[in-house]
């Protein structure tokens, strides 16, 4: 069973633009990862696109000053995944000095792949969907055939995927062909909702030119931008563990945007396109912002009511956050939720849960055995409670309103842990 | 009431279950199997321990198991010779009581580890608190489900007196005769002994 | 922690779901068990409304019953949601509306305890209304014996009843035809408990249920094509008509079973296709019981609900390798297949010893047999000279029964035991007497077997 | 079809764990996981079947004819226990993988009653070699059926049961449940 989510309030149809913050706080964190060298002293002055901290071990991906201006401080900062995290306080002169000039390619395809992977290595792109995956490791010494580009916002409110496709088209096929080009792979698929209809037809106008790639529209449900789904709905192909398996690449629309700044113009991830949405914003919007804009900033500038929730994400795989929050280049959205007012009763065994699941998992019964007194490992192994993908369908569809997915992330663990 | 409590080898152990559903049909047969329990334990108990330096460790389960079956043959005998109905209606269940764990687990548990005088007073405990949860669940059993109440009738060959009373109820759940019936009273029993209990230990 | 957004499908939402596929049958219950009867006499305006009062003292019985256990424990907040009355009212509509309400008290009371015994509300693991049920059977047999099911102006037993009365196999004429035609089992106005007859409205209701994702349909659905297809097997074996799948479909409150009944989320496989798996399992099982005792839904609703830990851990492994379930596929087409033809072999003749016959006495000189023998009547024994001369019958005396005036009148009224007579060859084929069904069938089981005995 | 029905009633409606109450302690005992509970129930089987044979032709063909059939019950022990004594010897030495997964049920069947319950019904009903080869198989069959479906309902059971009912008493109260529906299929 799909499940269709779409009952909220969407957002206006333009950008709005907020690049002027007084302070910056760039979050040191790459994926989950916080293991990493800080580059820079206090109350030395850094360049916009300047590095100013290197990811330790073998996915070396630097992380780069959004601004340019003077170090103040390292403080601890509210960071996407709710945790505190160390930052890079930047105080910001308004000049966004460069340290170097920017330098305008005209022909983005006449990358060697070499030169293309270290492109992307150079200037910090990661995935931009969510996990904040370094994006290089996707194409470095692959025989992928097929890119898959993932322009499927199926988490409810968000849309800053969405606008961004409408506003740089152009440039996103542009990319999409030379990525093709490069790498030498044989055809991309666009992935868009069938109900998108608007996106549809900007895409239509353009896509003509370019041969090797091709639009896919799939059904409007929840989760249809889950990797896994998005593959089986554009190709009808299955795999194991990873794309790779099955000789594809999939990267999110926004990602492929931030390839083309970085090809075009050597620009390194500074800024990204956020969804500011939910009941508590009087009217939701796309803000453009740069890296480690504290939220509290933005919020000040939009009309908010009180008595909301902050989201750092989507409502379904979202994190409840303090507004102490920096954004970083992997949040897509933030978003003011009225509380759920929802108590918890008993299960009664309805199966719900075990219907939505998009990963085949029965998360009634890892609930179940999760929670019994002495858990049995080995039945709890048959349940393979690993391959859960934490989308929260199973919390949202229970009608006793229990946390079914953190049952399962607690069964996750307990897997892990006792091998 | 303590060691009862504590110690009873049905509410407290559930050991010895098979008789104790299967002949609590009538308050006799029950109260009946549980001498007879009595009776095959305290040989049993007295035997072990009279011999329990002379065996190993390592034979003890089957020497002890010939042994109760041997007391189980006498006591089969007996009953059969004096009172023949009894045999019948206690039927397999009398020779069973030779792996009945009450009796096998006092004999390894206690008997095989003390002096005669402690295991015949084990034997008494357990034996007597045995005798009594039968007498409980067949009352309880007999006299709501069959709405009688039988306190001589099968033994009457050896004493010669009957009592039986009929229709003591005004009414009756002809549920807790059936096989089902035996389930249930001993899970309400138990359920009753342990509130109880624990009542009893918190003070 | 997320998701901060939650489908509005709420327990409470769909227990009240549950309560408006509801009250179209109860209110039909009134129809057929009230008004229906108030129209012919039978009983008074307050009677009308009796089939209401009976669901409702059952629903209280049970909710009340709860409200006191949770006071006892000091846990109310919890009995918001134990939704206490269901038992009772599912019990009250399974049980015949001539029940006493002690019966039916008694009853609430072991549903509602065997529910609180396990945990409560969402722990139980068998269906309370249906411990309640077979409680009641087990303890107050008598309830379910004919006259209880007094519907109409006339007392007939149970389509199912009755066909375990003239056989497992019956014709048209003996299974469908004493209550109408088939469209009379459809609608419901054959006799049977409160709510087990009215299979359009069960239909209905469960259309409404399943668009309002409040059962698991995939039990409904397959419960009822199980028993279509063993059924509809058994036909084409034994070469009848249509008409015998359908009965079986229609009677014996199936179809209310297996919407609400068999479908109480708690008690019921959680996965899809332990889902499936439970619905077949039931179809077979209510099919062999149907043909051994005379009653299969609740038994085997009770029987599945004992194996549903087992088919939902078959079922979670199924979701990742779907060969798990290969076992169970062949174990229940072997089931099938084996019930179809052992039941179709199995036409059932009249038990051997009919428990409600006697032989008082029994005279032989020559070629002239006298029996003197009594058969169970609506009322009580009916007593009865045979006279058989040369293997014929030659005449039959009634010498004393227990029958109502009207019954034994409209018999005699009838000419019903010249009937018999006549039509002695093939007494099973000789027609009952409308307005005297019991008391006509006894006699020509009477009769029956008197001949048996004889040959 | 004397046979059948003495099969289909020796599982269901005669029961021996349901209606005859044998083999209560490993029912109550060891059948909180279902794992455990096949495993005892394959245990229970292949000793039942063994001794059954074996004490059955003892009993016609020596007990008898000396006339010493009192001495039934002391004997049937005594072979059930060599029986699961050299069962065990055997799995020990031959089938390595079999004895991990059954060798800590096969001690205790010396002492479950369902062994010697089915040995000494076996001679009591007086059956033929065949009959005593159905009843046996089928009683076996529907220890082991209710002992996996028990287990399964027991590795269920919610913590919320009321305190007094924990452990042992819910226990016996879904047996009992069982037992009523058991009875209801005739």
């Amino acid at each position: 069973m799909k499940i269709k989510i779409d009952k909220h309030k969407l957002t206006d149809d333009k950008i709005m633009y907020y690049n002027k913050p007084e302070v910056v706080y760039i979050p040191l964190i790459s994926g989950n990862d916080t293991d990493i060298t800080i580059l820079v002293k206090k109350g030395e002055y850094v360049y916009k696109g300047g590095i100013i901290a290197k990811r330790k071990g073998d996915l070396r991906i630097p992380i780069y000053s959004s601004i340019s201006g003077i170090v103040l401080d390292f403080e601890e900062k509210t960071c996407f995944n709710g945790t505190k995290v160390k930052c890079v306080a930047i105080k910001n002169d308004f000049k966004e000095a460069m340290d170097k000039k920017l330098t305008i390619k005209k022909n983005i395809n006449k990358y060697t792949k070499e030169e293309f992977i270290s492109i992307l290595k150079d200037s910090g792109i990661i995935g931009l969907g969510g996990a904040g995956f370094p994006t290089y490791i996707k194409y470095e010494g692959t025989k992928a055939k097929t890119l898959i580009v993932n322009a499927v916002e199926c988490e409810p409110y968000i849309t800053a995927d969405d606008i961004l496709a409408k506003k740089r088209c152009e440039e996103i096929l542009e990319t999409i062909d030379a990525i093709l080009e490069i790498n030498g792979m044989e055809k991309a698929i666009i992935v868009i909702k069938e109900n998108n209809v608007e996106l549809k037809n900007i895409f239509d106008d353009y896509i003509g030119t370019y041969l090797k790639i091709s639009l896919k529209t799939v059904k409007n449900y929840y989760p249809a931008g889950w990797e896994r789904n998005l593959i089986k709905d554009a190709t009808g192909l299955e795999y194991d563990r990873l794309p790779l398996e099955v000789g594809v690449i999939v990267n999110n629309i926004s990602t492929i945007y931030a390839i083309y700044d970085a090809l075009k113009y050597g620009k390194p991830l500074s800024e990204r396109i956020v969804t500011f949405s939910g009941e508590g914003i009087k009217n939701p919007t796309n803000i453009l912002v740069k890296v480690g804009t504290p939220v509290k900033d933005i919020l000040s500038q939009l009309k908010i009511e009180d008595d909301h929730i902050l989201i750092s994400g989507g409502p379904m795989m979202g994190i409840k956050v303090d507004n102490d929050l920096v954004l970083s280049a992997n949040q897509n959205s933030i978003l003011l939720l009225k509380p759920l007012n929802c108590k918890e009763t008993q299960c009664i065994r309805c199966g719900k849960c075990i219907e939505v699941c998009p990963a085949k998992l029965s998360p009634v019964l890892i609930m179940k055995a999760v929670n019994s007194k002495n858990v049995d490992i080995e039945q709890l192994r048959k349940l393979h409670p690993e391959k859960c993908i934490e989308c929260g369908l199973c919390s949202y569809i229970c009608p006793a309103c229990i946390s079914i997915r953190d049952a399962i992330t607690k069964a996750k663990k307990m897997v892990k842990e006792v091998k | 009431m303590k060691s009862f409590l504590k110690d009873n080898p049905i509410f407290a152990l559930s050991l010895g279950l098979c008789s104790a559903l299967a002949v609590t049909t009538t308050f006799e047969k029950a109260y009946m199997m549980g001498l007879s329990v009595l009776f095959v334990l305290l040989f049993s108990n007295i035997f072990v321990s009279l011999i329990r330096k002379h065996v190993s460790t390592s034979i003890q389960i089957p020497v002890f198991i010939l042994i109760i079956g041997t007391f189980v043959t006498i006591l089969s005998l007996l009953l059969e010779r004096f009172m023949p109905s009894l045999y019948d209606s206690l039927g397999v269940y009398l020779s069973l009581i030779t792996v009945n764990c009450i009796v096998l687990g006092r004999a390894l548990a206690f008997a095989s580890k003390n002096s005669v005088g402690k295991s015949i007073a084990d034997a008494f405990k357990i034996g007597i608190g045995y005798t009594i949860a039968m007498m409980l669940i067949g009352l309880v059993r007999e006299l709501f489900g069959s709405n009688t109440l039988t306190f001589m009738n099968d033994i009457s060959a050896l004493t010669g007196y009957r009592l039986v009373f009929k229709n003591v109820l005004p009414f009756s759940l002809s549920i807790l005769a059936t096989p089902a019936g035996a389930f249930i009273t001993i899970g309400i029993l138990t359920a009753i002994f342990n509130f109880i209990r624990s009542k009893y230990e918190s003070n | 922690m997320g998701p901060f957004i939650k489908s509005s499908n709420k327990t409470s939402r769909m227990m009240f779901n549950l309560l408006i596929a509801l009250t179209p049958i109860i209110l039909f219950t009134v129809y057929k068990h009230g008004y229906i009867p108030y129209t012919h006499g039978q009983v008074d305006v307050f009677g009308i409304f009796y089939p209401l009062l009976f669901v409702l003292i059952g629903s209280l019985t049970t909710f009340i019953i709860e409200l006191l256990y949770y006071l006892i424990i000091k846990r109310t907040d919890e009995f918001k949601t134990s939704y206490g009355f269901f038992p009772g009212l599912f019990l009250a509509l399974i049980l015949p509306i001539k029940t006493p309400i002690y019966v039916l008290l008694v009853g609430c009371l072991v549903a509602s305890l065997s529910k609180i015994v396990f945990g409560g509300f969402g722990r139980n693991i068998f269906n309370p209304a249906l411990i309640g049920y077979i409680f009641v059977v087990a303890t107050f047999s008598f309830v379910f014996s004919t006259s209880y099911y007094e519907v109409d102006t006339v007392s007939k037993a149970t389509p199912l009843t009755n066909a375990s009365m003239v056989s497992g196999i019956g014709t048209y004429d003996e299974l469908v035809k004493p209550y109408g035609d088939l469209l009379d089992f459809f609608i419901g106005t054959t006799p049977g408990s409160l709510a087990e007859t009215s299979t359009l409205l069960c239909l209905l209701a469960f259309i409404y249920l399943t668009c309002t994702k409040t059962i698991k349909w995939r039990i409904s659905l397959s419960y009822i094509s199980t028993v279509f297809l063993i059924t509809f097997g058994i036909s084409r074996l034994l070469g009848v008509g249509l008409y015998y799948p359908l009965f079986h479909i229609l009677s014996g409150g199936l179809v209310f079973g297996a919407v609400f009944m068999a479908t109480d989320p708690v008690t019921s496989a959680a996965t899809t296709t332990g889902q499936i798996f439970q619905g077949i399992l039931l179809g077979i099982l209510t099919c062999i019981l149907r043909f051994t005792t005379t009653e299969g839904v609740a038994t085997s609703i009770l029987i599945m609900n004992m194996f549903v830990f087992i088919l939902d851990k078959m079922g979670s492994r199924v979701r990742f390798n779907s060969y798990a379930c290969l076992p169970w596929v062949v174990l229940v087409c072997f089931m099938i297949i084996v019930s179809m033809f052992v039941l179709a072999s199995k036409k059932r003749v009249v038990a051997e010893k009919d428990p409600n016959f006697n032989i008082v006495n029994k005279e032989v000189t020559d070629n002239k047999t006298i029996y003197t023998a009594t058969q169970k009547g609506y009322g009580g024994n009916i007593k009865a000279d045979v006279v058989i001369e040369n293997g014929k019958i030659v005449s039959v005396e009634i010498i004393s029964h227990n029958e109502t005036k009207d019954r034994y009148q409209s018999v005699t009224d009838a000419n019903y035991i010249n009937k018999l007579i006549e039509g002695q060859d093939n007494l099973k084929n000789v027609d009952t007497v409308s307005g005297a069904t019991v008391t006509s069938t006894s006699l020509r089981k009477l009769l029956i077997n008197v001949m048996e005995d004889f040959h | 079809m004397n046979l059948i029905n003495l099969f289909v009633s020796g599982v269901l409606s005669e029961n021996i764990v349901l209606t005859k109450f044998l083999g209560i302690c490993p029912f109550m005992g060891t059948s909180n996981k279902t794992k455990d509970a096949i495993g005892m129930s394959l245990a229970v089987t292949i000793v039942t079947t063994l001794s059954s044979i074996i004490t059955y032709l003892l009993y016609n063909y020596v007990l008898v004819p000396t006339n010493s059939v009192y001495l039934k019950t002391i004997m049937f022990i005594f072979v059930i226990a060599c029986m699961v004594q050299i069962l065990l010897i055997i799995i020990k030495n031959k089938f390595k993988k079999l004895y991990q997964s059954l060798g800590i049920y096969l001690p205790l069947i010396t002492t479950n009653c369902a062994v010697l319950g089915i040995t000494l019904l076996n001679v009591n009903s007086g059956y033929s070699f065949m009959q005593m080869l159905v009843y046996t198989l089928s009683s076996c069959l529907g220890f082991s059926i209710v002992l996996c479906i028990f287990s399964s309902i027991r590795e269920n059971l919610s913590e919320d049961i009321p305190k007094s009912f924990k452990g042992y008493p819910i226990a016996f109260i879904t047996a009992g449940i069982m037992a009523l529906i058991f009875g209801r299929l005739i």
